[in-house]
């Protein structure tokens, strides 16, 4: 095959195979992850075909997976990591902070940590609690990870081979509420860019829209209402969350001078807030307003039915697209 | 495969092999199954557990325990049908724990205090909490809608194993105000912590045996090993009977006919009264069988044989009680009739409660993130509620 | 005694010992807080006076410290824990963002969660791996925890004894570097301010300096220093890092117009990203420079010896004062 | 006091109890405490493991163990005498842990890997790491300089339990690669992991026990129970002996004398082999005692009875061996002199590298955070180099 429409999920699941099966030592690891394919069925299969002594169904115990993948990856596998949902990385975070992100540092290079985490994150699926969690901005603050989010299938399709690629151990965010919202046109034999890239994904002249993950989709609708009323957004889909990609976005900022940016964790400290310092820092004199945070409010996240209240929207982004265009 | 390759026979120093010491599991929960009510209702007696219900009629409290299983039943059945047509956004079915909840949950004194996971709805019945409360976790409207310290029983917890470390600090608690091993059956207290099979692999659940042993805590861990967590079998978290890991910390363990409450009630009975008499910890595992889907959006055809399930039907913790009591007239058609009609009751409660279980008002956000609103808190409350009156008749 | 000179060490011990004269639901809880008095003696003295069942010591597990902590708490007592080193609180991250941060908010305030965790934090001691982490931004981004940072031995009386009277969870970080360092004056009399706020602590008109914990005392030396070239800086201890008490701050830097932020947390997405980012929103056409920021490189805490090259210093604050100035 | 109280008599329905089963943890390590050579210097047998060198002449490997052992003491007594001096910023001693050190250290054949805690300086030995690149760590100047690759030796981990999952995962790794059960002795892996009494009340630990157990991992879990856990004693952790913690995870455990290098040798032969031949884990519990402070900074005099150590004192893991190896005939005063030779050699060599240790550079800061420098690290590190540059001459 060459091209085909496929959705989020289905395209991690081909770049899943795919690296299972270009490098024998890719092994994959989690709750539920083998027979039945993982509760959002983004393995779905590959236990049957690679066998149980890759595709591993761990104990229920996210501080032992990410701890052993630590020990495989040690013996010269490539671990891939699943954590059901976002919010159950947490019994996993010492391992994670104090271990596959400090062993290369540790060992002045001798170690390599190749792992992947990959995790389901945000909301917007009416989930209880603990379910629809955005905890990027933990980890961007963490040296020796690196943090990236795809937000649609061709990404999701040569980010997550390019991930396990990496001999840097790669927390890998996927957008849960896109799994199997839309599909795209993917070509396994075009040349992806490289994985540490931010890019444009809708050029505009009048504010740039940081976004990421779940939210870039929500940033380009914006930019489409918003074209209708005749203002111009430029759309940055960021990918990397650490390292950041400053290079298009210093760009973009310098000819809008007005940036919004949106993401689903919480406002205070979340990435928003790295990225206004930085560009506030690299720009200043390019800004006409200061950058505007759209992102959930600071408290909990809610009860389902007011989901959609808590987190990010169109007219949420719109509404600051009009404050950062009126300040 | 080597990763399933099991222990070898022992003789290599390390004595005999701990398959051999302990068996390994076994699908019929093994000869150490205390079981006081066998599956085709015939009352058995065992060595060292007996049914004690302190002085009421039997009858009446084993046609209590009927009741209050056909109740709990009804429950998982309507929130069930509740979800399928949309009004709940998931549910946790406990088809088939019927009687390791009642079990459990009857055992309970009034002063005692619960720690459930997400799939305790038959011992919430047991502590009187209103069944549409704990819908709204469900629904999406709340994350439990009863007050845990009038119930004396606590918010479902969902992060898998956290609620053993709540319930061996609040046992330590007990402890420290003197409420353990007084002799007085009113005051001495109990904890009891509820978690799966699954649960019994996570640091904090182990760390919780650590503590509560350490510590000779007034807590009982009752684990329903329903054979399952999600996709993966008992057998992926523990190659030897559950209740044994309890014997690597110090305390007593005991494998219960989770399907059958009789024995589930004494034996809970027997540990929590332990726990209040200071002698410590104790591990109860509930072998029982989740007979429904791990939640609502599960598929289970994906993962297990249809064959297992059968078999489990056959064991069904329900029947065996109405066997029983009919069988030995301890009961009569008006009875079952009763209990029904107070099911149908039930249902038409949950049905009509649930579609009016009132959405939380998007302001709630900010209520109770901490015990006063902060001035930051306010501040994006008053621009989210300027934000929101904007649309007012606008769009 | 009214007044008399006490280390931070000797102030926090008083403190504790004071919370748990005024209410014996006070327990205090960690390893090594018992007959040892903890590894930096914070609780020196204690079990021989308050007995085994307020000062415990626990097993060797801080999720288990924390977990346990939580149902004492809902037991109606108000466990203050002690996290040995600021590394070491990562065991418990789970229970301290899912559990103690949520439990008010997931029962609409029915159930209080009065929990202390101190946490001895940041480096310069010359200590191996772990001993000298700033894990502040973590827990300032995680909704349902205050957070605050005491810098003096007058601070840190009335601040753990304000912390333990809060209805809320309090994630309570001591820089342990001033432990023993400097002595102040102590009048147990005096009335204290409110927890949650800044306090100017040095007035100027040049350049807003802000810090908490171990940077207070660097932005105080850098004062100083700067005086002398003729350069007046106003410092601000932050005290509170989450809520923030940005009303000090904002009214400094709409005179100042400049302003620089320092802690020893990593730079990315540290509180100083918070900080620029309000700052920079709501003072826009005060400021004469971007917020600079001097915190920690963006990598591991590097061996002992080269500590002090990795922190911020006296020297790096006034470099990015001057870089302010001549913006 | 309430949390101390000690568990009661069973007879309530769970069978003895605890306590009558498995006996208190006791002083004297307890009757289940394997040794082959006595405080006295006498072997004795044991019906379990026996001390088998595989051909080597006895006589021969027990003198190996006695140099290993005064080498590994002298490394301590440097290493302390260096931080002393502020050379070092802290030690970790292990003067009295040295039999269970080099017991287990010798124990492995130079496939297995090592997971150590920061007090496995024996092991080290052991494996042919230079005693001088342990210093590093402790001086600040690294954080091991050891190539774990080259060793099969990890580095320290510093985070209590940690490397016990490492372990796991490694030895998942081994048995991918084919290497477990194969019968070729110089290819069939084990894996040892490192930790202390302490350790054990960690969730990583018990996580690795779990994970182990269901996969049926080759390692082996070496606990040295040194009775601390800084200020705070065994029981602290655990109320049985801490070997049993296995019997709860479905393997086997067993205590050996750890100031017995033979049996401490005998013990993780037999345990590693297990783990080879593809049997899987096996808990090997070393009671020992840390006749030193938990760490130079540390003052014992603060928690502990000097009655114990002087009891323990007798119990000396060198001592012993000495009295054995003079009293058989073994070795003449030439043997003792030249292991004296070696240790003062290596009492140069710690204390004049020490000093020479060079100070990391300030730029290394930014040297593998990861694989490749970041383009805003590189930013950072030019930004930091131009910083540095301005202080030429200047300051
Ligand atoms: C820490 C954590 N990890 C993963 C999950 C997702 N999850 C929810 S239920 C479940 C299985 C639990 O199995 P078990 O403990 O046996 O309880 P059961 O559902 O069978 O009652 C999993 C993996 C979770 N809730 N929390
Ligand atoms: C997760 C964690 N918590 C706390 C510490 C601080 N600490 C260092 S050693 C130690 C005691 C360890 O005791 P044990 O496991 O018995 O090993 P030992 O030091 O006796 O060899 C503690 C609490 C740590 N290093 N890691
Ligand atoms: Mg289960
Ligand atoms: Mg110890």
């Amino acid at each position: 095959m060459t091209t085909q429409k496929v959705t989020l999920a289905k395209a991690l699941n081909m770049g899943l195979r795919k690296a299972m099966e270009d490098d024998p030592k890719v092994l994959l690891m989690g709750e539920d992850v083998g027979k039945l394919g993982g509760v959002f069925r983004i393995t779905d299969g590959l236990q049957k075909d690679f066998g149980e002594d890759r595709v591993i169904d761990s104990p229920l115990a996210e501080s032992g997976i990410v701890g052993t993948a630590v020990g495989l990856a040690l013996r010269g596998y490539r671990p891939v990591v699943e954590i059901q949902f976002d919010g159950f990385v947490y019994p996993a975070y010492d391992q994670i902070v104090c271990q596959v992100a400090k062993i290369q540092f540790r060992s002045q290079g001798k170690l390599k940590m190749p792992m992947v985490i990959r995790i389901p994150f945000g909301g917007g699926i009416g989930a209880v609690e603990h379910h629809s969690e955005s905890p990027e901005a933990q980890f961007a603050h963490t040296p020796g990870l690196k943090v990236v989010a795809c937000s649609n299938p061709v990404d999701g399709y040569w980010m997550i081979q390019q991930a396990i690629a990496s001999d840097d151990p790669v927390i890998f965010l996927e957008p849960k509420r896109q799994y199997h919202a839309d599909k795209a046109e993917l070509d396994d034999t075009a040349t992806p860019e490289p994985l540490l890239t931010s890019r444009v994904v809708r050029t505009g002249t009048d504010v740039t829209v940081l976004a990421y993950g779940p939210t870039v989709k929500t940033a380009l609708k914006a930019a489409e209402a918003a074209a209708g009323e005749g203002r111009s957004l430029e759309v940055v889909d960021l990918r990397t969350l650490s390292p950041l990609d400053m290079g298009p976005v210093y760009e973009s900022v310098r000819r809008t001078g007005r940036v919004v940016v949106t993401h689903e964790a919480h406002v205070n400290l979340g990435m928003g807030a790295e990225l206004a310092a930085r560009i506030t820092e690299e720009c200043f004199y390019s800004l006409e307003a200061p950058v505007l945070r759209v992102g959930a409010f600071d408290t909990p996240y809610p009860p389902s039915r007011i989901e959609e209240d808590f987190l990010p929207d169109l007219d949420r982004v719109l509404d600051a697209v009009d404050r950062s265009v009126g300040f | 495969m080597t990763q399933q390759s099991a222990p070898r026979e022992g003789g290599d120093g390390f004595g005999p092999d701990l398959v051999e010491v302990f068996g390994p599991s076994q699908q019929d929960g093994g000869p150490e199954l205390v079981q006081l009510l066998t599956p085709e209702g015939e009352r058995v007696d065992h060595a060292e557990f007996r049914f004690d219900t302190g002085g009421e009629p039997e009858d009446e409290v084993i046609r209590g325990f009927y009741r209050d299983m056909v109740l709990t039943r009804r429950i998982d059945v309507e929130a069930t049908a509740l979800q399928r047509h949309g009004e709940l956004g998931i549910w946790a079915q406990l088809l088939g724990q019927e009687a390791a909840q009642v079990g459990a949950g009857r055992a309970l004194r009034p002063q005692d205090f619960v720690f459930p996971t997400y799939r305790e709805h038959g011992v919430a019945w047991c502590r009187g909490v209103d069944p549409l409360d704990l819908l709204g976790l469900f629904r999406g409207v709340d994350q439990g809608g009863w007050d845990p310290a009038e119930k004396n029983f606590g918010l479902y917890t969902i992060v898998i194993g956290a609620q053993t470390l709540h319930a061996t600090g609040y046992a330590m608690g007990v402890q420290r105000d003197g409420l353990v091993g007084t002799g007085d059956a009113d005051r001495d207290t109990a904890v009891i912590a509820h978690f799966g099979d699954g649960a019994s692999s996570q640091g904090d659940v182990n760390e919780s045996f650590v503590f509560a042993a350490s510590y000779n805590a007034p807590v009982v861990f009752f684990c329903q090993n329903n054979q399952w967590a999600i996709s993966e079998p008992f057998e992926r978290q523990s190659r030897i009977p559950l209740y044994q890991r309890a014997l690597g910390f110090g305390f007593p363990g005991v494998r219960v006919d989770g399907n059958d409450v009789l024995a589930t009630y004494a034996v809970t009975q027997a540990a929590l009264q332990r726990a209040r008499d200071g002698q410590g910890p104790t591990f109860v595992e509930a072998y029982t069988y989740r007979m429904g889907a791990h939640t609502t959006t599960d598929d289970p055809t994906r993962y297990r044989l249809s064959d297992d399930l059968e078999r489990w039907k056959l064991k069904d913790p329900i029947a065996r009680v109405e066997v029983y009591l009919r069988r030995n007239g301890l009961a009569d058609d008006a009875f079952f009739a009763s209990v029904q009609a107070e099911a149908d009751d039930l249902g038409v409660h949950l049905r009509e409660g649930c579609k009016a279980l009132p959405d939380p008002s998007p302001l709630s956000i900010f209520d109770h993130v901490y015990s006063e609103l902060t001035d930051e808190l306010q501040t994006q409350r008053d621009g989210f509620a300027a934000y929101l009156d904007s649309f007012e008749g606008a769009r």
